[in-house]
């Protein structure tokens, strides 16, 4: 007899869950004091709300063991449409948006999925001239959206307050700048190239024409720019070519890493470096550094130097060719230096053209000046290097000139409206001149820092997502930054809050409109359309429209500049310049580098990035002092042991870390760690910061490289998270590579590495189910009716950067695990970035024999190679982890996937011990449920602070179940991706047989995000399809294939381009042939 | 009936024709009454002050191991100290370890039985009653290793509206049909020995309770020799069960490794290797329980050196087929030509981060046991109790070897890192022998420690010619005598 | 003293044993009746806010399913109607239909106050189910198939377990459910009611080859106009067209292989 | 309280086991078919001195073991291969609602057979196991708690060593004289007139 049932009453929980803008709005208090953004109601039910992805594993759990019982007692759920349909929203699709990323160098063009008015993941926008991959820190910005812990409320001297408050506070300001005309008013802004914000502090100096406009950046790069200014004029600047560049010189300069310049994106310089045939103008990568960085890993030739060597260096260059002000600096230059450049520059010169010498940006203006004058006298201005003329923007004085003004006490207000935390990362000099001299601070900032703590006014910033901007890319190109959905808590734009000192716009919430009224149109909004009329010529709706699809103005580049390099100008700053002392056991140099998880110390909160290791470390959740092997060993010191590095009265205490490639007497720093009191990322549970603050030792702004500083070993030690403990390949053939003479000489070299070379081929003992379909091959996959997967990761062009982590990380709502169980080795990221290093010497000596443990000397480490191979599941064809699982909970798909069904699996974690490339990862606890630093205390943690923050939860990507503790999770090639298009393609055949996605017309979140395009992932059954070039290579090769496991993702041997004439040449890569 | 026995032996010491006697199973000539009295006893009196003392710390750990079972539950599997690319250690360590005690229980009762061992009978009730409680401990632990218990219903093949069903190529799902198939067969074995027994403490006691509960498990057993006939079938039958599935379990429990594809684990000689380091641990666990067992209750005529000597050759042989098993695995691992397995052996005994644990392994297990090559030490309690703890501890460090430090070291050294234990893993472990003494101590309180019944049929006034010697010659059992003959104690003093 | 144990107690066993074989029997055959969406999902029935009547829209009225689920065939999800939709024709000041019926209060309430009609669910999935109503209605799967005869409904009930092995069933024969495009939204479709020279000038249309139409009703058969391909049918499946040779038809010539990977519905 | 009684037979104890032994032999002899010893363990032999047949129970276990290995076959081929389907039997693969999955390029077909080994060797032995348990049981008759021996005061020494021969009154040659004479004349003591109360 079937019964028609009565509910229950609606039990009234009091915990909250969403998974929907629409149910947010309706359901939480977090957002209901807002007014309405998202139309009421939404497709979700309040059940599947009460219930979200998140939890749901563990309801099964509770209810399916008696899942019958479960469902009589069915919950009564409810269904709550729109009730006025919204512009674009199907219910179950994403949208997409082109945006940009406002960065300090230029913009970051992206496209921004959002569901039902969420951003949940950022991609690059392939249409854009400078589009092309994104690095970590643009593919986490979306986290730092929903960053829990950021400023929600506006604080005056540490006090919450009123917006109506800080609006008043804002008019008290201009009400004196009017007395004086803004005599004691200052303003600070970051570097930007926003034009819209250009424009209104070109206004703004116009009605205050006293009062001050400077520029402050924590990691600027003033040499550089005076270097530009006085040598290359004051509107040009400069835009590199890789395209066109075939000779590569860096001193000391990250270009792949932390150290972005003006120019066309990564890829340009790694389609150089992939070659499948020998012949082919392949680039060369000469570098200078004092430790591993990016680039220095795709070097051809490396060699660690001081970085206070770095301008003596350029001096040499620049004799060679025979600038004459530089020999009073080469004169500086150790032994050794003069000959390994000699026949590099020689290389150079014999690429008149296309060769092109780069300098990193914190480096000082006589460097600068020369790299001008040598790039110059290469002919590299106009071919590798472009000169453009840079569109008007307002005038920014320097943050020495900050310092001066803020010294001599005529500043009585200062606004801050500069990304970086004045107080925190500011000299002492600078920030002690505020406190002391009773400035009154206005900050606008993304975090509750210092900086805001200590504020008069502390206005919270809006996040590049929730508000109207514009931005010029590196070449000029620009974008309009479009908002997708309201600010979260109010917070304001810098455009904003220029408009609000122009009395043009109140800060905070929208008022409602008087009922009927239509809403009054966002000032912001006119502002940027004003700009784009001007950047345009006219306000063209048409050209609006297409700007905003296409995320860029078409043809809105800067034009060339024709500009001639001023010698005199060079011979000036070089002749100003005083002479270095190389660094010494007792006096040793501090280099200060941005950190490759926080930047400044702007990504602090932001718990993707603190948990994606540094990529040549392996640290993650801290900073360390990076100590060279020799140095290191030398010293005797561990891993984690403290150590005090003082320079006059300025010290540092903070724990080592051992760090092959670097220089000997050389400690590297990286900044922005130890902010305090930031909540359960950035600081731990107890407010202590994570990390050390080394911004205290620099006694000015531009001071990167700290000389005749003294380290001193402490006894106690440190817990340092470092997710890789073996520096060696212990002599397996994981990482292949060759040179190019090799590889002319042995094409098939990849494939005939270690034990590949005498393994017969493998044939399954149950015959079938691999390979193409055949008459002898009855069960092998159908390659003609399936789709075929596969992957291809082209190790000459992965440069190793992290951003491929968080692309799947944020794609696949991969948990965070906190610091403590990092340390335990319980790392989540799907991708595991391995780093290992290598030299021949090593190689020869041991690997060949049976030998495991191949511990090389520190001289050795010094001068290893650093080689990166992104390791995630292989999606073997033949998978033992399928086999074990007792449940079938990982199968194999007919489109050649190892799929995993997390609502089935049980965690034996059987699968996790038989993978050859341990690629599983196992959710030990309930990561997403409970708090991080209550792990431990289960369900009798506080439930107050779950660890997935009701604003985290709004990131989520709906398409991906979020898993419960107690399940095995891995890289699936983002099959909810190749689902999804696989459906469209069903939508489009109907009653069709063509049933073949378009070629390669679906990308994998780590694939989409990659700058170099080193993946290559497709439909192996598609002949056109570029794996299928891929796989084709000489190049190719399979990881672990002596078991036999056929994995569909294979790499491609990295391929060097050594100078037989350097020093060193014969040993490049050749230690990749004596593997096992 | 004791006359007769003076008989034999006067004619055996001064008398001819000499048929050489061997050394009587039951010292003393003792009588049936004796030997019921003398068992039932421990039943029916009041326990020794040692029992007590033993007692409660055992339900004290017992707890223990609950609490830590109930928190790992609760909180999660990250309580315990695994990682990646470790996902198994201790608790599969463990699993592994008491199996291994599990199978010297049923060995003594089904192989020494079919092979006419009649020394088997004062020990083996004891031995499977170890075995049952051991598989017990065993069982807790892949039950609860994984990662979401209330789930484990889909290890069932029970028909579901999912239409999924269990992966039948799995190993684990072997384990668990292995387990549970050698768990019940073994409980069935027990059970079966019992029922005579039963039914004499049952006619022994008074009305009541226990005459009640001794009866219903006694089945009303009247000891008629229709039954008998039946009942001595059925033992032969189990007993022919029992071995081939006493090998089988082992084996099957080295599929978890021997099937996998990880240097170190895919081995082909697992299974044999399995099999006697089990046989070597489980006779060492059966020592180690019925030495004292024997001082303690006063059955030194029942459990004689003679058992004792035995078991420890047993140790001796098994332990030297370890022995052989471990250098094997690094001729094989060398002989394969392949460098990651040989490198894996290299790191597991030479360079690793746990090689500690492999010393242990190959001390304990390889070198204690040659000390049984010396008689007087197999004669020796002291020796004895001390060799079988090596062994026990040894058979845990092999199975920690390995598990956990193969998963050390495994095919990428990107992900190569070093497992610690937690304290749950530790006191999780410990309680496990509280549970195990609990239902042991238990046993001895409750139910016969040896088979009365077994006992008195190898008696020699049990068999019904034996006071025609000579006349119908010799019995089966004097032919296959011992090699070690030695003289009586009271004869030795008569002479 | 006698025997301890009564006489009884030597039936005890028997009968224990027997009343053991009934109980387990008795279970083994609730369980998979009473414990599976069979029996816990089919006729979930529960009353709505607002008394809709698919059996009045659907059915006497004929309106097309898209007409109110109008992302059915673009989406996975198969939208509810926005209010608006109800308005269009209900609205006071629009199509004005019974605006004034007490029965429309909460429609006209809501287009007022802007706070959604509170529909309750009927067809859940489960979270971890990704199901897709586009792949779906897009390759001649109709909303019958899973909803049932809604346009004979007065309130909407549960018709099909949803079960993952109900699932299943039909993405291994989908020849027993394919039907036409132009036939998804007619819940009244009855295969026998086509018109068999409609449906092969429809293949034919299509560009495929007669003699593979013929090959597909019997294998081996070559055709080259549409009435010796007629003549084979009827041969074949009688007079009235009949389900399973439309079913196949379309499988083969839209190659139709439904998936049964777990990746189609778990992510 | 009734006093209503029915002879069950008569039970003559006897010392040792060769009496025992040799007592079954002239019992036999003289022809008895309802009798039986009872004794603390089992006797060598004394089947041949009872005249008794072996037990059938090997037979009942080996048809239990074929059961077992039968169940592990169909169980494994039918849930995780398309063997029965290829036989033509694929509607049991329907109603048992089975999903074959391939899993490290495993065949779904026959072939995969080695991988079922295990199981279907387990399901013997448990088959097996059991059937020799509960085969045992019936072939004895027990449980059977109520038995008139046990209202005999000395049968109860049978556990322990005492040695009887009980010859049931439902026994055709069975007289009240001509029993206890046999008894006597083998050697028996104790011979006592086994009553059942009713």
């Amino acid at each position: 007899m079937k019964r028609n049932w009565i509910h229950p009453e609606e039990p009234q929980t009091g915990k909250r869950y969403w998974r929907s803008p629409a149910e947010l709005e309706r359901r939480s208090e977090f957002l209901s004091k807002h007014g309405v953004e998202f139309p009421s109601g939404d497709t979700l039910t309040e059940e599947e709300a009460g219930q979200s992805r998140r939890n749901f594993l563990q309801l099964m759990g509770a209810s399916v063991g008696m899942m019958g019982l479960a469902s009589c007692r069915r919950p009564l759920t409810h269904i709550l449409p729109y009730t006025n349909h919204v512009e674009w929203v199907i219910p179950g699709k994403p949208l997409l948006y082109a945006s940009a990323m406002p960065t300090a160098q230029g913009a970051v063009p992206l496209v921004v999925t959002t569901h039902e008015g969420r951003p949940t993941h950022v991609a690059p926008n392939p249409l854009h001239p400078l589009g092309g991959g994104l690095d970590a820190f643009a593919q986490a910005s979306v986290l730092d959206l929903y960053d829990p812990e950021r400023s929600q409320v506006p604080l005056a001297s540490g006090k919450t307050t009123t917006w109506a408050k800080v609006n008043e506070g804002l008019q008290a300001i201009l009400k004196d700048a009017k007395t004086d005309s803004g005599a004691s008013l200052v303003i600070v802004v970051g570097s930007s190239t926003s034009p819209t914000q250009h424009r209104l502090l070109s206004e703004f100096k116009a009605a205050y024409p006293q009062a001050k406009l400077f520029a402050y950046e924590a990691i600027g790069n003033e040499g550089q720019a005076t270097a530009h200014q006085e040598v290359l004029g004051a509107n040009t600047k400069t835009f590199v070519r890789w395209s066109k560049a075939l000779r590569i010189l860096s001193l000391d300069c990250d270009f792949l890493g932390l150290d972005p310049i003006d120019g066309e994106a990564v890829k340009h310089f790694t389609k150089q470096r992939a070659k499948d045939k020998s012949e082919g103008g392949m680039n060369r990568l000469y570098c200078l550094e004092n430790r591993y960085t990016l680039t220095g890993g795709m070097a051809d030739h490396r060699k660690p130097l001081a970085a206070s060597m770095i301008p003596a260096a350029a001096a040499i260059i620049a004799e060679f060719l025979d600038i004459k002000e530089a020999s009073a600096l080469a004169s500086a230059a150790p032994p050794g230096l003069k000959e390994w450049l000699a026949p590099a520059v020689r290389d150079l010169i014999d690429h008149k053209g296309s060769a092109v010498v780069i300098a990193g940006s914190r480096y000082g203006a006589e460097v600068h000046a020369l790299v001008a004058a040598i790039n110059n006298a290469l002919g590299a201005y106009g071919s590798t290097v472009e000169l453009l003329e840079k569109g008007s923007s307002a005038t920014l004085a320097s943050a020495s000139e900050l310092e001066a003004a803020l010294v001599s006490g005529a500043v009585k207000t200062l606004v801050s409206l500069t990304p970086s935390n004045l107080l925190f990362d500011a000299p002492l000099s600078l920030s002690g001149a505020i406190q002391s001299k009773g400035v009154k601070l206005v900050h606008l900032g993304h975090l509750p820092n210092e900086t805001a703590r200590a504020a008069a006014l502390h206005i919270p910033a809006a996040h590049y997502l929730e508000s109207w901007n514009d931005v010029r890319a590196g070449d000029g190109t620009y974008s309009v930054v479009q908002p997708m959905i309201q600010p979260l808590y109010d917070g304001a734009s810098v455009i904003e809050v220029i408009l609000a000192l122009l009395d043009k716009k109140k800060l905070g919430p929208a008022e409602k409109p008087a009922d009927g009224a239509a809403p009054s149109e966002d000032p912001v909004y006119q502002a940027v359309r004003d700009t784009f009329a001007s950047v345009a010529g006219s306000l063209d709706e048409a050209k609006w429209n297409l700007t905003l699809r296409d995320g860029f103005l078409k043809g809105s580049s800067y034009v060339k500049s024709t500009g001639v390099i001023n010698a005199a100008a060079v011979s000036s700053l070089v002749g100003k310049a005083k002479i270095p002392v190389a660094p010494k056991a007792e006096a040793v140099e501090i280099v200060l580098t941005p950190d490759s998880a926080v930047w400044d110390g702007r990504y602090i909160n932001n718990a993707w990035l603190q948990e994606s290791p540094d990529p040549i470390t392996k640290l993650a959740w801290d900073n360390a002092a990076w100590i060279g092997s020799v140095t290191f060993r030398s010293l005797g010191l561990k891993n984690g042991q403290m150590v005090k590095l003082s320079i006059g009265d300025r010290s540092l205490t903070l724990p080592a870390i051992e760090a092959p490639g670097h220089v000997q007497n050389s400690v590297t720093v990286t900044l922005g760690y130890g902010q305090q009191n930031l909540g359960f990322v950035g600081s731990d549970s107890n407010g202590i910061g994570r990390g050390f603050n080394a911004y205290p030792l620099r006694a000015h702004a531009s001071e990167f490289v700290i000389s005749g500083a003294k380290l001193e070993v402490l006894a106690d030690t440190y817990q340092l998270a470092i997710t890789q403990d073996q520096n060696t390949m212990e002599g397996r053939a994981l990482y292949r590579e060759a040179t190019l003479d090799t590889f002319a000489k042995k094409p098939d070299f990849a494939g005939k590495t270690g034990m590949d070379s005498h393994i017969p081929e493998n044939i399954s003992f149950y015959k079938g189910q691999i390979g193409r379909k055949t008459d002898e091959n009855p069960d092998g996959f159908d390659y003609e009716k399936k789709h075929q997967w596969g992957m291809v990761i082209d190790l000459s062009k992965c440069i190793g950067c992290t951003s491929c982590l968080v692309a799947c990380q944020s794609e696949n709502n991969i948990p965070v695990v906190g610091k403590d169980q990092v340390v335990k080795g319980r790392l989540m990221q799907w991708i595991r970035m391995d780093r290992y290093f290598a030299t021949n010497e090593w190689g020869e000596q041991k690997a060949k024999s049976d030998e495991v443990n191949i511990d090389p000397t520190g001289e050795q480490l010094e001068n290893a190679e650093m080689v990166m191979q992104p390791v995630a599941c292989q999606q073997c064809e033949s998978a033992p982890c399928e086999t074990v699982c007792p449940v079938n909970a990982t199968v194999h798909t007919d489109d050649g996937l190892n799929a995993m069904a997390y609502n089935r699996c049980i965690g034996t974690r059987y699968c996790a011990n038989n993978c050859p490339y341990t690629a599983r990862r196992f959710n030990w606890f309930d990561y997403n449920k409970r708090p991080l630093d209550e792990l431990y205390w289960g369900p009798l943690s506080n439930p107050d602070k779950t660890g997935m923050r009701e604003s985290l939860q709004l990131q989520k990507n709906p398409n991906v179940t979020v898993r419960m503790r107690g399940v095995i999770e891995k890289c699936t090639y983002c099959v909810q991706r190749l689902e999804e298009a696989k459906i469209r393609q069903k939508q489009v055949q109907r009653d069709s047989k063509n049933f073949r996605i378009p070629t390669d017309s679906v990308k994998v979140a780590c694939q989409e995000s990659c700058p170099a395009e080193a993946i290559s992932f497709g439909d192996l059954a598609d002949e056109k399809s570029s794996v299928n070039k891929a796989k084709a290579s000489p190049r190719n090769y399979e990881l672990l294939k002596y078991i036999g496991t056929r994995p569909r993702t294979s790499y491609l041997a990295r391929l060097r381009n050594p100078n037989k004439e350097m020093p060193g040449a014969e040993r490049i890569a050749a230690w990749s042939a004596h593997q096992i | 009936m004791s006359a007769e026995a003076a008989h034999i032996h006067e004619q055996a010491y001064n008398g001819a024709p000499r048929i050489l006697d061997r050394e009587p199973l039951v010292l003393n000539k003792r009588s049936y009454s004796w030997i019921t009295n003398r068992v039932c006893g421990i039943v029916e009196n009041k326990q020794p002050l040692l029992w007590w003392i033993l007692f409660v710390p055992s339900v004290l750990l017992t707890g223990l191991t609950a609490f830590c079972f109930a928190y790992l539950i609760s909180t999660g599997v990250g309580v315990w100290g695994q990682k990646q690319p470790v996902a198994w250690a201790w608790d599969i360590t463990n699993f592994v370890f008491w199996i291994g005690i599990g199978h010297a229980g049923t060995l003594i009762s089904a192989i020494l039985f079919l092979t006419r061992q009649k020394w088997r009978t004062s020990v083996n009730r004891a031995a499977e009653a170890m075995t049952i409680f051991a598989v017990m401990c065993a069982g807790l632990f892949p039950a609860f290793h994984v990662g979401r218990v209330w789930m484990v219903w889909f290890l069932a093949p029970v028909p579901n509206a999912n239409a999924i069903w269990q992966n039948f190529k799995s190993p684990l799902l072997w384990d668990v049909f292995a387990v549970s198939t050698y768990f019940s067969v073994s409980l069935v074995f027990w059970y079966l020995g019992l029922v005579p027994d039963l039914a004499t403490l049952r006619d022994r006691c008074k009305p009541g309770l226990r005459k009640a509960l001794y009866g219903i498990f006694a089945l009303g057993w009247r000891g008629a020799n229709r039954h008998w006939s039946h009942y001595e079938t059925a033992y032969m039958l189990l007993a022919a069960l029992s071995t081939p599935l006493v090998l089988s379990v082992h084996s099957v429990v080295s599929f978890d490794f021997a099937t996998s594809v990880v240097p170190g684990w895919h081995t082909t000689i697992f299974p044999p290797y399995f099999v006697a380091g089990a046989i070597f641990g489980g006779f060492a666990m059966v020592l180690t329980l019925m030495i004292p067992v024997s001082k303690i209750y006063g059955l030194g005529d029942l459990i004689t050196p003679k058992h004792i000597d035995n078991m420890a050759k047993i140790i001796l042989l098994t332990g030297t087929i370890v022995g052989y098993a471990y250098s094997m695995e690094f001729f094989v691992a060398y002989y394969s030509a392949n460098k990651f397995e040989l490198q894996t052996f290299m790191l597991r005994g030479l360079y690793g981060p746990s090689t500690w644990a492999y010393y242990f392994m190959f001390g304990f297990n390889v070198f204690a046991p040659q000390l049984f090559w010396y008689r007087p030490f197999r004669h020796n309690m002291w020796v004895v109790m001390f060799v079988c703890m090596c062994v026990n501890a040894g058979m845990w460090f092999e199975r920690y070897v390995i598990i956990a430090t193969t998963l050390e070291r495994h095919l990428t050294p990107g992900s190569w890192r070093t497992y610690e234990a937690t304290w749950v893993d530790k006191y999780t472990f410990l309680g496990t022998f509280g549970l195990f003494m609990m239902l042991f101590l238990l046993f001895l309180r409750f139910l016969p420690v040896i088979a009365i019944g077994e006992v008195k049929g190898v008696l020699p006034q049990s068999d019904p010619h034996h006071h025609d010697h000579g006349k119908e010659g010799v019995q089966e059992e004097d032919l296959m005598g011992y090699p070690d003959r030695h003289v009586p104690r009271e004869a030795a003093a008569a002479a | 003293m006698g025997n301890f144990f009564p006489r009884w107690t030597n039936w005890l066993p028997l009968k224990l044993a027997v009343a053991a074989g009934f109980i387990v029997f008795g279970v083994s055959l609730a369980v998979p009746y009473y414990f599976t969406p069979k029996y816990t999902r089919v006729g979930y029935e529960p009353t709505q806010p607002v008394p809709f009547s698919h059996k009045i829209h659907a059915g006497q009225l004929g309106l097309d399913c898209r007409y109110c689920h109008s992302f059915a065939e673009v989406s996975s999800h198969a939208n509810v109607p926005t209010n608006q939709t109800c308005y269009n024709c209900h609205g006071p000041g629009k199509g004005n239909i019974k605006s004034a019926s007490p029965k429309l209060e909460k429609v006209i309430k809501a287009a007022e106050t802007g706070k959604p009609i509170e529909w309750v669910k009927i067809h859940k999935a489960p979270d971890y189910v990704y199901f897709n109503h586009s792949a779906h209605l897009n390759r001649g799967i109709s909303c019958q198939n899973c909803h049932g005869q809604i346009n004979e409904m007065e309130v909407v009930k549960h018709a099909e377990p949803h079960s993952m092995g109900w699932c299943l069933e039909c993405h291994r024969n989908p020849e027993e459910k394919l039907r036409p495009l132009d036939q998804i939204t007619n819940l009244n479709y009855k295969p026998e009611q086509l018109n068999r020279a409609g449906f092969y000038e429809g293949l034919l249309k299509k560009g495929i080859k007669a003699d593979e139409i013929a090959d597909t009703i019997e294998s081996g058969k070559k055709a080259s106009q549409l009435d010796e391909i007629l003549a084979l049918a009827s041969g074949k499946y009688g007079e009235k067209v009949t389900q399973l040779e439309v079913g196949t038809q379309l499988k083969k010539h839209w190659q139709v292989q439904p998936p049964e990977n777990c990746t189609t519905c778990h992510r | 309280m009734s006093t209503l009684k029915r002879v069950h037979g008569y039970l003559a104890e006897f010392d040792g086991v060769a009496d025992l032994y040799h007592a079954a032999e002239q019992v036999r002899d003289a022809g008895y078919q309802r009798w039986d010893v009872h004794s603390p363990f089992p006797i060598h032999g004394m089947d041949k001195a009872m005249g008794n047949s072996k037990s059938i129970l090997p037979k009942l276990v080996f048809v239990g073991g074929m059961t077992g290995t039968c169940v592990a076959f169909t169980l494994q081929t039918l849930t995780q291969t398309n063997f029965w389907s290829s036989i033509g039997l694929g509607f049991l693969q329907k109603l048992a609602e089975t999903y074959p999955t391939v899993v490290q390029a495993k065949p779904t077909d026959i072939f995969t057979l080695p991988a079922f080994f295990p199981v279907m060797f387990e399901l013997t032995i448990l088959f097996s196991a059991f059937t020799t348990l509960f085969g045992l049981l019936a072939l004895m008759g027990l449980p059977r708690w109520n038995h008139p021996l046990f209202v005999s005061k000395q049968f109860a020494k049978f556990s322990d060593d005492g040695f009887f021969v009980c010859i049931e009154a439902r026994d055709p040659k069975f007289s009240q004289e001509g029993t206890k004479a046999l008894l006597e004349k083998i050697g028996g003591k104790n011979i006592e007139l086994v009553e059942d109360e009713l």
